[in-house]
């Protein structure tokens, strides 16, 4: 018979507030094959462990069950408990009763019962476990970062500085992102490229990093420590070993007017070009939609400009492969342009601007060098309105969450306003001001009390044309909701930051979580930030939600330990949850007939054909063997197989059988 | 219908282990409340579950089913929960065949972000098997079972 | 401070959840009569989540409730899909029963009302009988006389109603509804 | 073509003029309007502000009619009364509101007619035999206004875009005419308050006839009977409140869509109008 151990956990009271505890333990002690069961506020503390290891040794016990929290959150911390006590950790199992118990159910007598229930199926599944032996897989030491902005600029340069080769892929042009495009960065006001570019020019130059622009993810196979990605390398049509960068033929393109992406639509660059002047690398594209060439046939004028002979018209995009160890994703975010807002304007006039375009307008390196010009007519706007929470914490609008970074920036905007305009007047129509953050609050007050910013509490009912003005229909809701009309010259929206496009896509293709809104999903959301649900994927940056710049550096930082912490490790210890074919004595060999469902259920490759010779090495029959280092334990297989010879570790059709019945059986 | 309101449903749940399992993980991290007839049985996958064991769960009293994992094109695994949509769609006619009505079987999607759909779901299918009432014919499918020879046991 | 019934009981009347609202005033900011109201929308909003009985009584006796023209602007712009006419409808349909009527709503009950006795009457409206029934009940025998000539000079006055067939629903359907409504609350 | 018709109480009287050009133009166009049996009144505003059962039920009683007819699809050119019929259809789909309903009009309602408004009508059935049949261009340059009933509540009418919506911009540029990008298209006129409340009807009807006049428009072009009563009837009392008077016609879709069909002054009710109209 067997000998189990059963420890039920108070967690606090987190579990013993609507569980009675103790009736769990006296319950399942009377079961059979339970050999000992004690209740304890904290089984994850070291007094809570100790119980379990000493339990272990006096009982002999031969399993162990832990009724606590979700086995997502501890099961690694008690079969460790196990193994340190000398049973094998996989005969140790977690019954949920505080995410799936106690905490969705009210206390009552039911509540209680269903945690017997929950640590009974438990109890039931733990006599069928088999003692394993967990797999070694080897770690392939290079990190695959994706997306060239600040996060994944400082997550590349941090691993690639740990010594550990990476590669970085970024879809545009050049790296740089949304930092490379912002004017001065609140609350210090220092210039944003200036801080930047040292780094992407690093980035470039660091023997560790190898850069792949113009670049996006195609697929990416495997596990942690041995992926398989491959990168389509969009063609360029421009020879980038022999290119010089020397910008003739962005000189002499005749397509000039195509709507700039760096300046966020306020300029225009040509068909080749390069997206701006300290773009890295600083050598050309050419972009093929507008391209007179691969719209007409005719043109070259590029050609016949290069001197080096650069120009590859006939490149096709290259699908390359790497293999790397752990997986960066730092894709990070976009912003909803002015046509998403239909009261005001439905992006229909020039002068209502996002966010963004104003930070092009105050860049030095933007459309107007640095100055306050209207898009419109080029006068400096004398009056300007600010509006924050434009489409966030909007349910009908489909984003009810806060972007977070609209205060501090629409703050920063108003004042750099007011340094380039003395005699102009600014407007802030907020809600609420979110300044958490070091010096934050004080460059609020600072724009309010120093730099004469009118801030108005209400939101913006609608803004109009008229006369060349922009009438803008507010609300002061501190003074009991009186109506607010400005005759503004330029409008600027902070418009929701949202997930980048096509990151849904890119989640599925790496098998990742995301929220609703399509931002990545963290493992957890206070103590798992950078990892998500897939081993060796960790998120850096904005594409887990929106996050200003120290947050995104600091969370890049955080992926980049975590990827240099998998690295230390030549070998990776995994879980042996893995399919298994039986193996019988002889005449039978095993009970699989060959029929090779599982082969074609399988998601990995994971089925090998093994020829079962007979002792005068002739031929019996063909059967299916596992490949340990491919399979991934999704058990598809399993539920394919018609003479039930295939089975998962540590979900067998027995453990899970034994689960059910222990439910139905009284 | 009749009205059952003294009768609690024995209801199990197989849940993948990514989206389902973490997504009921979150519902009691936001401290969502819901009846307490659903158990969750955790499997690595929803393409892991075989509706063999579905049945025999009615065969031995389960009164309803929920099977539930991560959305199409979500799953963890690839297409795990693609195989188990489509078996799921050949079993729904075994199981009229064999007189278990398939309203006692409830197919879902609770993705990990979903905490409130896993109590929305837990919650309308015991009501749902509430108002069924309880299920009365599984000898019939015990019958079946002991027929295919269909023994996990042995 | 709890709520005091009258606000779950709008809530189930009408599914306007008042608690949703932030506060943005966005409503307040688009209503082409909040500067004539005593509390222009939002501030209403307000004045409901408190849940008290003198804020509920200030609602039911503004002019606010009255001067809505159920335009919508309001729910078609909120960011929490808060239904404001629909409240309005409920808050009019309260002021009355607990008559708390503020004056600037007596000449718009009375036109309403006028209106309704037209259509329960004759099935249509006729507005002559409307124009008259209306004088009658506010006294106010002066107001738009300017322009009831040229009206029936350019053929849009007629002198007598036209009645539909089946007057014996209209009966019915009044009697059912409004009519029996006002009984309830003797 | 055939189609239900529910004209509604305005037409038949102080909106005369919408009536007649409605029927001009849908006989124009080969489409045959058959109007409901014993028709009431929908209820308009006093209804709904009064008592939420009668604002059902009255709009309820019309459509049960038009289905007794076997009226798949009825055209409500009263924007009111559109919106009316509209929302009851909608507040109806609710099984127990429904059957109230039924008890208290004793008669069959499923809701199954499509209600329409005339530029619904005009779009879906008459675009094409219009541009074939346009004889004299409209070739004015005017201001749509559509008000507060016809757009509003998107949720439920699902028709055009709630701010700055175009089909009937549209279809004036179909016939020739030119139209104004301006910022009053659904503020609201002040609506039911036209009697009770003429002061307030007069503030806010002025704001939108300023805003047009302001911007060069000959013409405003309305698709609601209240909102024309008010921006016409009501003229001389707007005019108070502003400071230059103004004497822009108000004119129906439909009367435009006459124009350009070469339909005289008369057939489209023209006379009937307060402001003259001289396009």
């Amino acid at each position: 018979m067997s000998k189990i151990g059963v420890f039920i956990c108070h967690c606090g009271e987190n579990i013993s507030a609507t569980v009675d505890v103790e009736r769990v333990a006296r319950e399942i002690g009377g079961m059979e094959g339970v050999a000992h069961a004690i209740d304890y506020k904290y089984m994850c503390s070291d007094p809570g462990q100790t119980f379990i290891k000493e339990a272990v040794k006096k009982y002999g016990l031969d399993g162990v069950v832990v009724g606590a929290c979700s086995p997502r959150m501890h099961e690694p911390t008690f079969r460790r408990a196990c193994a340190e006590a000398g049973l094998n950790p996989y005969l140790c199992e977690m019954a949920n009763l505080r995410e799936h118990c106690s905490w969705v159910h009210e206390k009552s007598e039911e509540t209680t019962e269903k945690a017997i229930d929950l640590v009974k199926m438990l109890v039931e599944k733990v006599k069928k476990n088999k003692p394993l032996d967990s797999i070694k897989v080897p770690v392939t030491k290079k990190a695959l970062v994706i997306g060239g902005g600040i996060a994944g600029i400082q997550a590349s340069l941090d691993i690639a500085n740990t010594g550990h080769k990476v590669i970085l892929v970024e879809r545009d042009p050049s790296i740089g992102g949304h930092m490379s495009q912002l004017s001065e960065t609140f609350p210090t006001l220092d210039c944003s490229q200036c801080i930047l570019t040292p780094r992407m020019v690093e980035v470039a130059q660091h023997p560790n990093i190898k850069l792949y622009t113009y670049a996006e993810l195609e697929s990416l196979e495997g596990f942690i420590g041995n992926f398989k990605a491959k990168i389509r390398l969009k063609a360029k049509s421009v020879n980038y070993s022999t290119c010089t960068g020397c910008g003739a033929c962005i000189q002499k393109c005749p397509v000039k007017k195509i709507p700039s992406e760096f300046n966020a639509g306020l300029g225009t660059r040509t068909a080749i070009y390069v997206p701006f002047p300290q773009a890295v690398p600083n050598k050309p594209v050419i972009d093929r939609v507008n391209c007179n060439y691969y719209k007409r046939g005719a043109c070259k004028i590029c050609e016949k400009t290069c001197q080096v002979g650069s120009i590859e018209w006939d490149k096709e995009d290259e699908i390359i492969t790497e293999e790397v160890g752990a997986v960066v994703l730092a894709t990070g975010f976009d912003v909803k342009g002015t046509d998403f807002f239909p009261e005001y304007g439905y992006g229909q006039y020039k002068d209502v601007l996002t966010g963004l375009q104003f930070e092009r307008l105050a860049s030095a390196s933007g459309p107007t060098f640095g100055e306050i010009r209207r898009p419109s007519d080029g006068a400096v706007p004398k009056k300007i309105v600010f509006i924050a929470c434009a489409g966030s914490r909007d349910p009908a609008k489909g984003i009810p969450y806060c972007s977070k970074i609209c205060c501090m920036y629409t703050a920063k905007h108003a004042m750099l306003y007011q340094h380039k305009v003395h005699d102009g007047e600014s407007t802030v129509f907020y809600m609420d001001i979110r300044a958490g953050g070091k010096n934050y609050e004080e460059f609020v007050r600072r724009a309010i009390e120093e730099d004469t910013v009118n801030y108005v509490r209400g939101r913006v009912a609608r803004v109009y044309e008229k006369n060349g003005k922009l009438i803008v229909k507010g609300v002061d809701t501190l003074l009991g909701g009186e109506q607010v009309e400005i005759e503004a010259d330029m409008v600027v929206l902070a418009t929701a930051g949202v997930a980048n496009c096509g990151s849904e896509q890119l989640a599925q293709k790496l098998h990742v979580s995301y929220d609703p809104y399509h931002f990545f999903a963290e493992a957890h959301p206070k103590l798992k930030p950078v990892e998500t649900n897939t081993a060796g994927i960790y998120l850096a940056g904005a594409c887990q939600a929106p996050k200003d710049i120290p947050e995104t550096v600091g969370m890049a930082s955080g992926a980049a330990v975590k990827v240099a912490a998998l690295f230390s490790n030549d070998e990776l210890v995994r879980e042996p949850v893995v399919a298994v074919v039986n193996r019988l004595a002889p005449p039978l060999y095993s009970t699989c007939v060959g029929c090779f469902m599982c082969e074609t259920a399988c998601p990995y490759n994971a089925i090998e054909h093994e020829e079962i010779k007979g002792r005068d090495g002739s031929l019996i029959r063909n059967s299916a063997r596992v490949n340990q280092g491919l399979c991934q334990g999704c058990g598809t297989c399993v539920a394919f197989c018609r003479s039930k010879s295939i089975d998962i570790q540590g979900y067998t059709n027995e453990q899970v059988y034994a689960e059910v019945m222990s439910l139905l059986n009284d | 219908m009749s009205s059952n309101t003294d009768f609690e449903p024995k209801i199990i749940a197989f849940v993948c282990n990514w989206c389902t399992y973490a997504g009921a993980d979150l519902t009691g991290t936001s401290r969502l409340k819901y009846a307490t007839n659903v158990k969750i049985v955790r499997f690595p996958c929803t393409g892991r579950i075989d509706f063999l064991l579905l049945l025999k769960s009615f065969a031995q009293g389960a009164d309803g089913v929920i099977v539930s994992g991560c959305h199409p094109n979500d799953c963890h695994y690839t297409s795990g929960n693609f195989h188990a949509r489509r078996r799921w769609i050949a079993f729904r006619s075994v199981l009229d065949l064999m007189g278990v009505d398939i309203r006692r079987i409830q197919y879902s999607w609770v993705s990990a972000a979903e905490g409130s759909k896993w109590a929305d779901l837990v919650n309308n299918t015991v009501a749902d098997i509430r108002a069924l009432g309880p299920y009365a014919e599984y000898q019939k499918v015990a019958d079946y079972l002991e027929k295919e020879g269909y023994n996990e046991e042995a | 401070m709890g709520h005091t019934n009258k606000v779950s009981d709008l809530q189930s009347h009408t599914g306007v959840e008042v608690m949703r609202c932030y506060q943005c005033g966005k409503c307040t900011a688009g209503c082409v009569l909040a500067s004539e109201m005593n509390y222009p929308p939002s501030y209403l909003m307000r004045l409901l989540q408190t849940g008290t009985k003198p804020n509920l009584d200030k609602v039911l006796s503004s002019n606010s409730i009255w001067l809505c023209l159920n335009c919508e602007n309001c729910l078609g712009r909120c960011p929490m899909e808060i239904d404001i006419p629909k409240m309005m409808d409920y808050l009019r349909t309260q002021a009355i029963k607990e008559n708390k009527l503020h004056p600037d709503s007596k000449p718009i009950i009375a036109f309403h009302k006028s209106f309704l006795d037209s259509i329960k009457n004759t099935g249509r409206l006729y507005e002559m009988g409307l124009v008259l029934s209306y004088k009658f009940r506010t006294f106010n025998f002066l107001q738009d006389l300017s322009i009831a000539p040229s009206m029936y000079l350019k053929g849009k006055l007629h002198l007598l109603p036209e009645k539909i067939k089946d007057r014996r629903s209209m009966k019915r359907i009044f009697g059912q509804t409004i009519e029996n409504a006002k009984t309830d609350n003797k | 073509m055939k189609i239900g018709f529910y004209p509604g109480c305005s037409l038949t009287g102080s909106s005369r003029e919408y009536n007649e050009s409605v029927v001009a133009v849908a006989k124009a166009l080969d489409i045959e309007l058959i109007e409901i049996n014993d028709w009431n009144c929908c209820g308009a505003t006093a209804a709904h502000a009064m008592n939420e059962e009668l604002s059902l039920s009255l709009p309820a009683r019309i459509m049960a009619m038009a289905e007794k007819q076997g009226l798949t699809e009825v055209v409500v050119p009263c924007a009111a009364c559109y919106n009316r019929l509209k929302v009851t259809q909608h507040e109806l789909e609710d099984d127990t509101k429904r059957s109230r309903v039924i008890d208290i009009l004793k008669m069959p309602y499923q809701g199954s007619s499509r209600i329409i408004n005339v530029l619904q009508l005009l779009e879906m059935y008459g675009a094409e035999n219009i541009k074939a049949k346009i004889t004299r261009p409209f070739a004015h340059k005017v201001a749509c206004y559509y008000g507060c009933l016809l757009v509003r509540p998107h949720s439920i009418l699902k028709f055009d875009r709630v701010e700055d919506p175009q089909s009937m911009d549209t279809m004036i540029k179909m016939v020739g005419g030119t139209t104004l990008d301006w910022a009053f298209k659904t503020e609201c006129c002040g609506a039911g308050f036209s009697v009770s409340r003429t002061d307030l009807v007069a503030k806010l009807s002025g704001n939108i006839l300023k805003d047009a006049a302001d911007r060069g428009a000959e013409a405003l072009i309305v698709a609601c009977p209240m909102c024309q009563s008010n921006l016409d009837m009501r003229r001389g009392a707007i005019n108070k409140t502003l400071e230059t008077p103004s004497d822009i016609p108000v004119i129906y879709i439909t009367q435009a869509i006459g124009l350009a069909l070469g339909l005289s002054a008369q057939e489209l009710g023209l006379k009937r109008h307060f402001v003259t109209v001289e396009l």
